[in-house]
């Protein structure tokens, strides 16, 4: 194994990882601020995905799919917020699974009405679709580095609003104190409304930059929700930093476990989160459970 | 079989019709003054990753049962669809509902090897007679084979095992195989393997991926790093473009020559383009054949389906001369399975892809053909194994 | 604690009574639609157990019922062993070993962790069974063998007769009924059920609740594998997905449709959801399109199931409630 | 008697930078009252959650009866015969009464993990369950539904399900919260009646009641002890005239 | 002071789950006006609060602020009409520092008013100017105190509702707190107090009210009460 092998996997694991934590974050987020377990949260991953090959099929430019792409994830989001988890917030959460898993069942049979079950492929705009050669038969495609940069300059844009804005704050404050934030005068509907169109959106937008590389098909989003579940039980229910970490721990756990092991590439992931939960129960940042 | 007969009894007994052992020469339905109608089931996926093949398999086995007046042995055929959507798990249930609660008296199916599989088993429970247009699995004329089960198509192992020998003779010595981590991959991949190995090549690493991922980018990688002198594949559908693609994108296309499996190409040429040129592929069928069957084919196909045939519909299409040619031996007699099953085994298939017969585990003997793609077109470079038989393994018929 | 009202057990006994005549009017169809959903009824109520009285909402159930499934696909046909009293017991061992690892990791956590971390190991035995190719990957093993409890030459019970398979099937379930129900009123079940009305004040009572919890997981785990060893005697088929996590949520649908903390409930959850699709799913294509808003509908108007609504509609009668107090 | 059967040495845990327990060291006397007061937020409630195991300490160490029990469970802490009930009602609410104290009764069977038999065959349970609910007071109402009853008969039962547990030494936190004169009343009775064979150790802010059952007293804030003595030491301590009990002359000045 | 009380509260009964907490309460809070809640534990004081603030919204009777009722309201929506709230267990977000605990609450009161700024709050408070980049879980409790009450007031509000503002706080500390109420009275901001310091309470008061069991039993001028021990120790029993 030389180096540049282990750079491109490297490259490789942070460009999984940066794509989980998109996914992941919001997870957390949702669950951290409005305490929502949200199975179908990788459904906006999907959706996300078939939106951009459907919308990059009609404009015939990947850039313009995801710009029209984003706006009509973030109102599914606010349309799924006002219209089903809205009745969430008090309940169980054996009904907040159960529910959400009913949301699955509608989003995947409405994808298969409007896209159909067929595997689909979105072309890489050609200026990005050329490889940077390293050795005689080595090379990196640029377009996974530009995911990697604009996941990461996501996930930097997410931590500016917030660790700086006053959203940010409020989101904070409000994963501490539902409550509290509502006696201050804030609305604490229109934060939640904000919170889950916002999660919606970055895993709709990863399924965007994501589809040229993985492909559009119908089983993404679940495969991607267990996978961020891991990442945000190994982080820590609520913590957008435990996201973070735990889904570059994923990432290239994911990667080299798939190189080196490869028929127990499945396991490796989960045999990760469940070393970190004998360590620590409630995950790398969570709080005592 | 104790339990064929019994569940067959059962059955007769229960829809109160005329005993039928003592009349086995008539139709045992009739409706108003002539026989019943034959019921086909049609088991194919009609949506998800196998959707094209599926359609191709029912469209083309149509087309052939109207080439042939509409009629199966005389009688008026009714089709049943069932969609199965590739999922092995519903296969059981879908298999038993269409032979236990619809009742049909042919079950044509599948794409998917495991649903396949799973129809196989019912089948062989129940005694209904299954012609298989597509799935390769090794088993369905192994270890599981049965009177009453016929392939149309191959075995996942047939193809590729010419391919062994077709590196060797290009000079390569040193392989990577990849393929999906699923029984069909390991058995194409397994013939591939034998064959190579058999004439002085060596397999340097062999990488299986989760089924149906396509997210190919680490194990390019780690082929660009073996540098081997060669990489044979066993890809199909939508997975077998990507990994064209990826295969480009990774700029190994040109350096390390890929091979595989017929099904590599099919289907997927003209959406790869430039990127599929050079690969080069086993398989029991090319577009481009050159024979009168093939040049009829064709067209009539495309009249129908509106859109090019492909080995899939050959494979659908030779099916339904299977079973024309074995119930016109019964004169539409389906319950007389002993004659009817030996008819379809004995017979001599006209196909597009030419003639082929039936070895005793009721698979195809068949040519393979060697194609190379260029510039979105396959060009036959000959045949890379004459009449070549499944060594069917397990089976005891 | 499962209080059985005199009328739901006089609706019990007429249901196995009818499920008991079932066959002699049954066409091999619906009889195999029975049986099919007696194992599931099995696995429901298996899961009853945890999330009803135990208060552990697992995510993850299918794995001990796909665990068994194997454990007798590997016997029938990596070992050709067809005899029941080994395989039958040998997967029911696995299995609670599997679930008593799965449980030890899981039960250190409580609520939404609990169902992700239960989620989440159940998927790692769903990749470990697909990315072996001993176990046949995705397209799984076939069981023709099946298993036959026999002394000598003399069979008593030969599951691969269809009928002999439907009376074991419905013996099962019954029993396991019973067995669930005794273990409610001893004095484990006590501690079980008041674990999930207050946790905390279960250990200030001196309780070490995770052993309870543990035995509980088990215990379930062990009873949803022994569903899944009849769905693999019943199917002759086992794969992945037996595992997969839509399976833990189909039955966690049925246990909420039928009604949590019934034991009873999830059975009839089980009926109605496989009656359901039977029905809809050949004259729709997209029928979990219909099936999806169901789900939504019940845990929005009908949180306590099926057995809730039954509940209701016996109120009419306050006497049983006058003598409590 | 001055036998020392529980014991904390510089005992402290701290909540972030709140030090809500800090360096407290109290030794409980076998067969006394002992009565720990102090504002809201002192720390007593911690106090009483870190001898009854459900918090673990931050530092120092806790012994009874010279064994040290500082890291042990709460499961394990009432085997050894610490009972404790608490300030917000901890019941199971949708049991009836009886349920509620045979859940108590039957953690003293050496082991739960008994399968078969009915419970309601277990006749030394049943004899420990009627016995704390006699005591207790709650004979009369053992098969109402806990959630239906009324607030003071929930405390009871809150102390109820303690007493089946067998306990000989109790925590009592704020036994009288939120009761009526009468109720109160009959609670200071059933603690005086305890007194006679258990060590209690006893959280309360109705001064009446502790001067009428506790033979001496710790005064707690902010987390630390400011006093612990007889009854009549902590009447008579400058620091707690000035800092507990004679505030509100304070405050008057001030104002 | 205008007809309409800034704050009137007419027959409520707000029910916890099936316990019925209140039971017809009615009071007013004018402009300007301190008023004093008191009673034992569990008589409903909190819940008293919750109910005006919709956070626990009454099953009946009407809350209105200057005359309009607020019932419908959301909590965020009823807050806005100019009240501030500082609850009995601080509410402090330990996971913002204490500038952030103050800027998330920053909005001008009603009509625009922007009495107080960030800068008054820490000249107000000179210890949180001390501490602005700590966390909110690394004060003392009385620093968590005056953060929440200075976070309150950011709030600009005509109302400032108070609920053991100085619970479980050394006797300094206390002090502290009493002066900077009584300071905050002294800029006209009415007040709902609830405390268990009846000689503090009633220094400061204009007005006392007692609650017993859901129930008001006596609502009258504080220095009346002061001067008749009797009425107090009857209901507060101290």
């Amino acid at each position: 194994m030389d180096t540049s092998y282990l750079l491109i996997q490297t490259l490789n694991g942070l460009q999984y990882g940066f794509l989980l934590f998109l996914v992941a974050s919001g997870l957390t987020l949702i669950f951290g601020i409005m305490g929502i377990i949200n199975l179908a949260h990788g459904s906006f991953f999907m959706i996300g995905a078939y939106l951009c090959y459907w919308l990059a099929e009609k404009t015939g430019s990947l850039w313009l799919a995801i710009l029209l792409g984003v706006p009509i994830s973030v109102l599914v989001g606010l349309v799924v917020e006002r219209f089903g988890i809205v009745f969430l917030y008090k309940r169980d959460h054996l009904y907040q699974v159960l529910l959400t898993y009913g949301l699955i069942l509608i989003f995947n049979e409405l994808r298969a009405i409007l896209w159909g079950n067929d595997v689909q492929s979105v072309k890489i705009p050609a200026f990005l679709a050329a490889s940077i050669p390293l050795t005689e038969t080595q090379a990196y495609p640029i377009y996974r580095l530009f995911i990697s940069f604009v996941c990461l300059l996501l996930a930097a844009g997410l931590y500016v609003v917030i660790q700086r804005t006053k959203l940010g704050m409020t989101i904070r404050a409000g994963a501490a104190n539902r409550e509290m934030v509502q006696a201050l005068g804030l609305d604490i509907n229109r934060l939640f409304a904000i919170v889950f169109a916002l999660g919606a959106a970055l895993a709709a937008f990863a399924g965007m930059v994501n589809a040229p590389v993985s492909s559009v098909y119908p089983g993404m989003g679940e495969e991607i929700l267990i996978v961020s579940f891991v990442v945000v039980v190994i982080g820590g229910l609520g913590s957008i930093k435990g996201a973070f970490l735990g889904a570059m721990m994923i990432g290239m756990a994911d990667t080299f476990g798939s190189v080196l092991l490869p028929t127990g590439s499945g396991t490796v992931v989960y045999a990760v989160m469940a070393l970190v939960l004998l360590w620590r129960p409630q995950g790398l940042f969570g709080r005592a459970i | 079989m104790n339990e064929n007969g019994l569940t067959t009894t059962r059955r007769t007994i229960l829809k109160g019709a005329a005993a039928g052992a003592a009349v086995s020469f008539i139709p045992t339905r009739f409706a108003i003054g002539q026989a019943a109608k034959l019921k086909i089931g049609l088991m194919l996926p009609f949506s998800g990753t196998f959707a094209s093949p599926g359609v191709n398999i029912a469209e083309a086995f149509k087309l052939r049962i109207a080439e042939n007046g509409g009629k199966v042995g005389g009688r008026d055929v009714e089709y049943i669809q069932v969609d199965d959507e590739s999922a092995p798990p519903k296969a059981k249930d879908n298999a038993a509902k269409l032979i236990t609660k619809d009742k049909v008296d042919v079950l044509i199916g599948t794409v998917h090897s495991g649903v396949a599989e799973a129809m196989a088993a019912v089948a062989r429970e129940e005694g209904t007679l299954t012609i298989c247009p597509n799935a390769g699995a090794g088993k369905i004329t192994g270890e599981m084979c049965a009177p009453n089960i016929f392939r149309s198509s191959f075995s996942n192992w047939q193809p590729a095992y010419p391919c062994g020998k077709v590196m060797i003779n290009d000079g390569l010595k040193k392989a990577v195989m990849m393929s999906w981590n699923y029984p069909a991959g390991h058995e194409a991949t397994g013939g591939f393997k034998e064959n190579f190995v058999a004439n002085g090549g060596t397999v340097v690493k062999e990488i299986f991926l989760d089924f149906p991922k396509v997210e190919f980018q680490a194990y390019l990688t780690e082929i660009a790093s073996i540098k081997p002198d060669g990489v044979f594949v066993f890809f199909a559908g939508a997975g077998a473009l990507k990994f064209i693609q990826d295969y480009a994108a990774a700029g190994l296309q040109g350096k390390i020559p890929l091979y595989g499996s017929g099904f590599i190409t099919d289907g997927v040429l003209k959406q790869a383009g430039a990127a599929a040129d050079g690969i080069k592929s086993t398989l029991h069928y090319a577009d481009a054949l050159d024979n009168a069957m093939n040049k009829k084919f064709r067209p009539a196909f495309k009249a129908v389906a509106n859109k090019d045939a492909d080995v899939y519909a050959v494979q659908g299409y030779d099916a339904g001369t299977m079973l024309i040619k074995g119930m016109d031996a019964v004169k539409g007699d389906i319950k007389a399975t002993k004659a009817l099953y030996a008819a379809i085994a004995g017979a001599t298939i006209e196909s597009p892809r030419g003639n082929f017969t039936l070895g005793k585990n009721h698979n195809p003997v068949q040519d393979i053909y060697l194609r190379i793609a260029k510039g979105g077109e396959e060009t036959v470079l000959g045949i890379a194994h004459k009449a070549l038989a499944d060594p069917g393994k397990g089976c005891s018929m | 604690m499962p209080a059985l009202s005199r009328p739901v057990i006089a609706l019990l006994l007429l249901a196995i009574a009818g499920a008991a005549l079932f066959p002699l009017t049954a066409e091999t169809y619906y009889l195999k639609l029975m049986t099919k959903i007696m194992v599931l009824g099995l696995f429901a109520m298996s899961l009853d157990f945890l999330v009803g009285f135990a208060g552990l909402v697992s995510m993850g159930h299918a794995a001990f019922f796909g665990v068994a499934g194997y454990g007798l696909a590997w016997f029938a046909n990596k070992a050709g062993i067809g005899a029941l009293e080994v395989s039958l017991p040998a997967a029911l061992a696995i299995t609670a070993l599997v679930a008593l690892a799965i449980g030890w990791l899981s039960i250190r956590t409580t609520g939404v962790y609990f169902i992700m971390i239960t989620l989440a190991l159940a998927q790692m035995l769903f990749y470990f069974f697909k990315d072996q190719r001993y176990w046949g990957g995705t397209d799984g093993m076939n069981v023709f063998k099946k298993p036959k409890l026999a002394f000598g030459d003399w069979v008593l019970l030969d599951l691969s007769n269809r009928y002999v398979l439907y009376y074991t099937c419905l013996a099962l379930l019954v029993l396991a009924f019973l067995l669930l129900l005794t273990l409610l009123r001893s004095p484990f079940g006590r501690v079980v059920v008041g674990i999930k009305e207050n946790e905390g004040r279960m250990r200030a009572l001196g309780y070490d609740v995770a052993r309870y919890k543990l035995a509980a997981f088990v215990i379930a785990g062990t009873l949803a594998g022994l569903a899944g060893y009849l769905e693999v005697v019943r199917s002759a088929f086992i794969n992945p997905s037996h595992l997969s996590w839509h399976e833990s949520g189909t039955v966690l649908v049925m246990v909420l449709l039928g009604g949590m903390g019934t034991l009873w409930g999830p059975v009839v959850g089980a009926l109605a959801l496989v009656m359901l699709e039977d029905s809809i799913s050949s004259l729709w294509d997209h029928w979990l399109l219909l099936m999806g808003g169901f789900v939504i509908a019940v845990v929005l108007f009908l949180p306590d199931g099926i057995a809730g609504l039954i509940r209701s509609l016996g109120r009419r009668a306050p006497k049983s409630e006058a003598a409590d107090d | 008697m001055t036998e020392i059967v529980l014991e904390t040495r510089a005992l402290s845990r701290h909540f972030g930078a709140l030090m809500a327990v800090d360096d407290v060291s109290i030794g409980f006397e076998k067969g006394e009252v002992h009565a720990v007061i102090g504002p809201n937020g002192a720390g007593k409630t911690t106090l009483i959650n870190l001898l009854s195991g459900e918090l673990l300490p931050s530092s120092g160490s806790i012994h009874f009866k010279g064994q040290d029990i500082t890291r042990l469970p709460a499961n394990a802490i009432s085997h050894l015969g610490i009972g404790r009930s608490y300030q917000k009602t901890n019941i199971f609410p949708r049991f009836t009464v009886f349920e509620n104290c045979w859940l108590g009764a039957q953690s003293r069977l050496p082991s739960s993990f008994r399968f078969f038999r009915p419970a309601s065959r277990y006749d030394a349970v049943r004899a420990r369950t009627e016995r704390a609910l006699e005591l207790c007071g709650l004979s009369q109402r053992a098969h109402a539904t806990a959630a239906a009853m009324s607030y003071g008969e929930q405390r009871q039962l809150e102390i109820g399900m303690m007493l089946a547990t067998e306990p000989e030494l109790l925590l009592l936190d704020e036994p009288l919260a939120g009761m009526g004169a009468e109720e109160a009343h009959k609670v200071v009775e059933l603690i005086q009646r305890l007194a006679k064979d258990h060590t209690i150790i006893l959280i309360e802010h109705d001064m009446d009641a502790v001067f009428a059952v506790a033979q001496r007293l710790t005064v707690m804030v902010n987390g630390r002890v400011l006093e612990s003595g007889t009854v009549e030491k902590v009447r008579t301590s400058k620091a707690v005239q000035e800092a507990y009990l004679g505030e509100d002359e304070a405050e008057g000045e001030a104002a | 002071m205008t007809a309409a009380p800034f704050l009137e509260l007419d027959g409520i009964h707000t029910h916890y789950g099936a316990s019925h907490v209140l039971h017809g309460v009615s009071f007013t809070v004018g402009a300007g006006e301190t008023v004093c809640l008191m009673g034992r534990n569990g008589m409903g004081k909190t819940t008293t609060l919750r109910s005006i603030l919709g956070l626990t919204p009454p099953s009946r009777g009407s809350v209105r602020i200057e005359g309009k009722d607020v019932r419908p309201m959301a909590p965020h929506q009823i807050v806005r009409l100019g009240i501030a709230f500082v609850p009995e267990n601080r509410g402090i977000f330990p996971t913002l520092s204490v500038r952030e605990n103050l800027m998330m609450a920053a909005r001008p009161g009603r009509g625009g008013r922007l009495d107080w700024t960030f800068g008054r709050i820490i000249d107000t408070f000179p210890r949180l100017g001390e501490r602005l980049s700590n966390m909110g879980n690394q004060l003392s409790g009385g620093e968590q105190q005056m953060l929440t009450i200075g976070r309150a007031l950011m709030t600009n509000p005509d109302l400032l509702i108070l609920d053991e503002a100085t619970e479980g706080l050394a006797p300094l500390i206390r002090k502290e707190i009493w002066s900077v109420i009584r300071a905050i009275k002294a800029t006209g901001i009415a007040s709902l107090v609830v405390d268990k310091d009846v000689k503090a309470l009633l220094s400061i008061s204009d007005r006392a009210i007692i609650m017993v069991k859901g129930r008001i039993v006596h609502d009258g001028p504080a220095a009346e009460l002061a001067a008749n021990p009797e009425t107090h120790v009857k209901y507060l029993g101290v």
